[in-house]
């Protein structure tokens, strides 16, 4: 099997991502695909730039899969991020869940979004008609509260 | 020798992704102060720091062979 | 621009409906994936055949896309759904909800799904090794509280 | 005259998918307690009813050209 967890410089496919949480006990799959938003707060983004700390953000992203798989038993999580410049609507990341069940998947995708928001080295970059510039901080912490990010989970069960 | 690995506006900032430097035997924040100086970066201060591919801190003493990436606020997803 | 709710008899394809989504000003895709599981408590499904009443099917479709549209402003909705033969792992519904923000996406997803189970007349019918039956009532409902599916989802505010 | 549909096991149950009945002007409950003796069917009483396409109430008077759908309980998704 291909590697659950990656980053790729490539276009990212939703039937690739998809087939390697897709199991015979499984009925359910939650996917979340970030595309490129072309306006923000009424600002027009012209293109993306995403940056990765590519070996430590493979190994955080599998750290959520761990933590997924501790939280929702059964659960079989892949993700792929897109890195380099992207165009509007294109695809930035895409994460799939697999569960017996309905309602462990959205869950689970949901909270793996999150910790990609808050502990994986990948970063962004703005590129608007009037400027550029390197975005931080999407949660709107102004640092993180214990100093780093927390790497455990405990503040989303 | 211990490596630092720079990304996105460090990365700009101080032209360079990445430095080598004598500094084996002082703490994370020695070395970021250092840094701070070397490349009069302005982006340090939200910065994370991570020791061989893992998140550490800012007391952590590095020894020789560590690579210390500085690691801006995230944005992806 | 292909219908965003549709029943067919041939096999579904995720990047075709999540396409029908994908808009400039929105940045997250949320999908769900019903695929056919092979255990149930315990049990072994062979396969299984989806039927529809077809016209009324894409019309309860249509309305729950309305809802969704007055429930969050700014979504888009696709849902088709398989009708006919399944073996297991294959794809018998495919949701995908487009929004400007990624909250909104799971929520408007996972009520859309809420809603097919109470509201579209489509049937499934399970095999296995020691037979085969209808299966209704998934939601356990032993009658409709009202008499009738609800069709206007108040219940879900 | 008005067409009545059935479906999943109604369907199997009456070993047709539709019939053709002349019933104009009287309720679709009338025309379930028709169709339950005409066809013997055990799984009438959780279905629901639709009119041309529209769940309906069963006092309704059925008209003609009426389509008239006998719906089990659903179980897409």
């Amino acid at each position: 099997m291909s590697q659950l967890f990656d980053i790729k410089d490539t276009p990212l496919s939703i039937e690739e991502v998809v087939e390697k949480v897709t199991r015979r006990e499984c009925g359910a799959i939650a996917t979340f695909i970030g595309t490129v938003r072309e306006l923000t707060h009424g600002k027009r983004t012209l293109k993306l730039e995403y940056q990765a700390y590519k070996p430590m953000a493979i190994k955080m992203l599998e750290q959520i899969g761990q933590e997924v798989r501790d939280k929702w038993p059964g659960s079989t999580i892949a993700i792929t991020h897109r890195v380099g410049t992207l165009d509007i609507s294109e695809i930035a990341v895409i994460i799939a869940v697999s569960t017996p069940h309905r309602k462990a998947a959205y869950e689970a995708n949901e909270y793996a979004m999150e910790r990609i928001k808050q502990i994986v080295p990948i970063w962004k970059k703005e590129f608007w008609e009037d400027g550029t510039k390197w975005v931080g901080d999407q949660l709107e912490q102004t640092a993180y509260p214990e100093g780093k990010p927390s790497i455990k989970g405990e503040e989303n069960d | 020798m211990i490596k630092i690995l720079l990304f996105a506006e460090l990365q700009e900032e101080a032209g360079t992704d990445q430095v080598e430097v004598d500094k084996a035997g002082v703490t994370v924040n020695e070395v970021k102060s250092w840094l701070q100086k070397q490349y009069n970066l302005t982006a340090l201060e939200n910065t994370m720091i991570a020791i061989n591919e893992s998140y550490a801190d800012e007391n952590e003493v590095v020894k020789d062979g560590d690579v210390i990436a500085f690691i801006p606020p995230v944005s992806g997803g």
